[in-house]
């Protein structure tokens, strides 16, 4: 029951990130939502590697028992460079945008349409 | 309060930077590694433009010198990929391994607390991730910092 | 071999060079055509501009039709749709974002039913 | 098996994405030593990158399938002896559709480069597109060479960084910035669905590979949810209805070079849908529900995409729902294919030949598509006007310009003799054979294409000479260059469809539908 906690918490980021996405008028909450939604992707990643009473996957000077899965935490590591290449390039472009449109309310960043 | 902030500053950030180091050298040895130690480094330079502003720094914490970091760490990455082809290898391939010299020690077996002169390419690939990863997260910060200025008014169409 | 070069559907078939042979053999027609005419033909002098009725000639940037002229009756016919359709394209990010979602939610409940 | 180069020519696939990337990180310092380096430069990494490209494929077409173990002792060596049957290295797999893949980024990529030479160095920022533009190929190339679920969402998120920065290069007073935020975000979110897809997976099978997943596969409830959370991102990035709203910002905003590439990149996250529903998924999906689920996909994209294109202004704004367009016939024939894959004596009827139209389209689509992407980008460049009721009379004086339009022109809306007539023609026959009424919606969409194509030729090349273009001369001597090279192909192509189809198109059918042969190249050797 336990083990199944950190799943619960995946959820409740994901749809918390989702949520924020799509109902958040500013841009820079938008992009938190984007930055919420890869927290719980993460974290989703590193939880299905736990093995109870795992040890760390370092052979050297291993003592017997279970080690946790070591691809998927260098998975997520991959996943939160990437993830910090794009929120800062996000940001990046929200800031342009602020300069240039003087807002930052997703419904009047509406130049481009139909 | 700006003066106390900034000599706090100049007094952490070797801190930071021997710290970070620490991390990215022991990455192939203990958790962490070029990415993590590169991070850490760049807080060191996150708390000086913080505290001293962009123009103001010189040596290191300049532009072109964060700007070298990078590309550096990337081509040392890239180059030692293409190292294991020239030895008929496939790209990437351990070609520093059990060689001797740098990194090139055996791993010793049983029980033991890690030497850091092992892992062939493995290291080398975390100093150059940490290189580049402490460059751009710089350089990231530091182009936020100094936008206003280096956002040009976009000219007529231009397409091409 | 011509016949060497035709594309096979499974129903039908397609010879590009034939066509392009049938392509020359039209256009030497048209030629030939063309060649019937009188060769005394004036050119230059007033009759060749073109008569709108004795009024003078517009200049040329009133002369050339505008490409928000052409298909007019189309899109006056076609007039609810496109309105309907442009009122889709908002332009605003979170709709886009909304549409993904409700395109991948679909599909995980008709995945999950069947 | 030749040893040219050295031995090289067993790399190739690392090459492939090697080559971009060390070019790449040499513009910023290429940069300091002289301006115009950067140029020679780019213009010899993209060659190389081509050059690795056509070769790779030249391989793959004439010996099969090609494997490729990054860090292993020797290239081939796809299993390690000690690993217990489980590819644990990041393996390329190249089969036939990756092949063709490559060919159509190499074609493409290098035009566009030499096109994009002409753009002037306003504030030094010529070494960053082209670092950009050469991590973008680095990207899409190695989305199609890869073998490897975790390895293809990182090249994913390269190609989308890349090219979500490429599009926002000029700012164009922040709306260039916002076509890129859209495109960035979008992306980005597809791309977190995509991993959460690939983590699915991962927890069931304890591999990333795709090959030896596809063996293992035993479609749980989870797959079942893996399924969309793969599929649906890459419908989105390749621009299907309903979610094709960032395709055009992005197309319209960004510079032509690069969105002539972009229609490339959009193809490559078309491949991976193809790649995760045929190869991935292939014996234990619901056939006829997700062939439809293409279908339809397509259909909606043939139709809305046409249909928002003709009373557009912009005129790359225009080409770009025709993109949209475009995509929907790659999509129904391929669809028609998934639909009828369970029944052999269909697939054999029509099945193989609707799919041989919706893979030679994606070809032909790239060729014609950036070729009028270039040519609008041209007439751009020259003028200064993008809105189609400010042009005209431009025939006049961009003559070569025109011509390529033209045959770009034709080539969309399905003229004989140009390329997209010969698949569109394979696509008509083989679905009428399927739904007569697909293959009715498909011709009508042609014809609103030619008429869409008739009110640009018209607002842009007809007319009288205007008094205010009187300065504008032909485009520069690279943009005529590679426009006319692209022009060429898309006449050659509908000239000698046979050879196309026989040599490359017809294997990257079988690769798509013969699952064991992907899997018999990484687990059996």
């Amino acid at each position: 029951m336990l083990l199944d906690l950190p799943f619960v918490a995946v959820g409740l980021i994901a749809v918390i990130g989702l949520g924020a996405m799509i109902a958040k008028k500013n841009l820079i909450k938008v992009i938190l939502g984007l930055g919420l939604l890869e927290g719980a992707v993460n974290l989703f990643l590193v939880a299905v590697g736990y093995r109870q009473d795992g040890i760390a996957p370092i052979f050297t000077n291993a003592p017997e028992g279970v080690m946790v899965m070591p691809t998927v935490q260098a998975l997520t590591l991959t996943a939160i460079v990437i993830g910090v290449a794009t929120l800062a390039l996000l940001l990046t472009m929200a800031m342009a945008i602020h300069r240039h449109y003087k807002t930052l309310n997703v419904e009047r960043i509406v130049k481009l349409k139909g | 309060m700006k003066k106390i902030v900034r000599t706090a500053a100049r007094l952490l950030y070797p801190f930071a930077f021997i710290y970070g180091a620490y991390i990215v050298l022991h990455g192939h040895l203990t958790p962490g590694g070029g990415f993590q130690g590169g991070a850490v480094i760049a807080t060191g330079f996150a708390l000086m433009l913080a505290a001293h502003g962009p123009g103001e720094l010189s040596g290191i914490f300049k532009r072109a010198a964060l700007n070298i970091c990078e590309v550096a760490g990337l081509l040392i990455f890239v180059l030692a990929g293409f190292g294991g082809l020239t030895h008929g290898r496939a790209f990437l391939f351990n070609w520093l391994a059990n060689a001797g010299g740098l990194f090139g020690h055996s791993v010793a077996h049983g029980p033991n607390p890690g030497d850091l002169n092992t892992g062939g390419l493995v290291p080398l690939l975390n100093i150059a991730v940490g290189l580049e990863v402490l460059g751009a997260l710089s350089l990231i910060i530091y182009y936020m910092m100094t936008f206003a200025n280096h956002i040009e008014e976009g000219g007529p169409d231009d397409a091409a | 071999m011509v016949f060497a070069f035709s594309l096979q559907s499974g129903s039908g078939v397609w010879h590009p060079l034939v066509w392009l042979a049938a392509f020359a053999v039209a256009a030497i027609i048209a030629r030939v055509v063309l060649g019937f005419g009188r060769g005394s033909r004036k050119t230059g002098g007033d009759h060749v501009k073109p008569f709108l009725s004795g009024n003078e000639e517009l200049d040329e940037e009133r002369i050339h039709v505008r490409a928000s002229n052409l298909y007019w009756g189309y899109l006056e016919a076609m007039k609810g749709y496109y309105r309907r359709l442009t009122a889709l394209h908002t332009g605003n990010v979170a709709d886009y974002l909304l549409w993904l979602f409700g395109v991948l939610a679909i599909m995980i409940v008709v995945g999950l039913a069947t | 098996m030749s040893t040219f180069f050295g031995g090289l020519d067993n790399h190739l696939p690392a090459l492939l994405v090697g080559v971009p990337l060390l070019f790449a990180f040499l513009m910023p310092l290429a940069e300091r030593v002289h301006r115009r380096l950067t140029d020679i430069l780019a213009v010899t990494g993209m060659g190389l990158t081509s050059l690795c490209g056509v070769l790779l494929a030249i391989r793959v077409f004439t010996t099969g399938a090609v494997g490729y173990a990054f860090g292993a002792a020797s290239p081939d060596e796809m299993l390690p002896p000690d690993s217990g049957g489980v590819p644990v290295r990041i393996l390329f797999t190249v089969d036939a559709l990756g092949a063709f893949m490559v060919l159509i980024i190499s074609v493409v990529g290098l035009a566009t480069l030499v096109y994009s030479v002409t753009r002037e160095d306003r504030h030094g920022e010529k070494a960053t597109f082209y670092a950009l533009f050469l991590l973008l190929t680095a990207g899409v190339s190695g989305m199609v060479a890869t073998g490897d679920l975790f390895n293809l969402f990182v090249f994913l998120e390269i190609s989308s960084l890349a090219g979500a920065a490429l599009v926002a290069v000029r700012m164009d007073r922040g709306v260039a910035v916002e076509a890129a935020l859209k495109y960035a975000l979008l992306s980005a979110t597809g791309g977190l669905l995509f991993l959460l897809g690939v983590a699915l997976l991962y927890t069931q099978y304890g591999s990333l590979n795709i090959a030896f997943i596809a063996r293992e596969l035993r479609m749980t409830g989870l797959d079942t949810v893996a399924v969309a959370l793969l599929a649906v991102p890459m419908a989105m990035k390749c621009g299907a209805v309903p979610m094709h709203f960032w395709m055009p910002d992005a197309y319209s905003r960004a510079p032509a070079g690069v969105t002539a590439f972009l229609v490339v990149s959009s193809q490559c996250a078309m491949y991976v849908l193809f790649r995760s529903l045929f190869t991935l998924f292939h014996r234990r999906l619901d056939l006829a529900m997700f062939g439809w689920f293409v279908i339809a996909l397509g259909v909606l994209s043939m139709f809305i995409g046409v249909t928002m294109a003709i009373p557009q202004k912009d005129v790359k704004r225009l080409m770009a729902y025709h993109a949209i367009s475009q995509s929907g016939y790659m999509l129904l024939g391929v669809g028609v294919g998934l639909a009828v894959l369970g029944k052999p004596e269909l697939l054999d009827a029509y099945g193989r030949k609707a799919m041989a139209g919706g893979i030679f389209h994606i070809m032909n689509h790239a060729l014609y598509k950036g070729l009028l992407f270039l040519t609008a980008g041209a007439v751009i460049y020259r003028t200064g006007q993008r809105d189609l009721n400010n042009l005209g009379g431009l025939g006049h004086q961009m003559g070569w310009t025109m011509l390529c339009f033209m045959a770009g022109a034709l080539a969309i809306a399905g003229i004989p003799p140009f390329n997209g007539f010969a698949s569109k023609f394979l696509l008509y026959e083989s679905v009428f054979r399927f739904n007569p009424f697909l293959s009715i919606i498909a011709i009508l969409v042609s014809v609103l294409t030619l008429a869409s194509f008739m009110k640009v030729f018209h607002s842009m090349f007809m007319g009288p000479r205007l008094p205010r273009f009187a300065e504008v001369r032909e485009a520069p001597l690279p943009m005529v260059v590679s426009m006319g090279v692209l022009a060429v192909l898309v006449i050659l192509g509908g000239l000698f469809p046979t050879v196309v189809v026989e040599h490359i198109i017809e294997p990257a059918v079988v690769a798509l539908l013969e699952q064991s042969e992907y899997i018999q190249t990484v687990m059996e050797r």
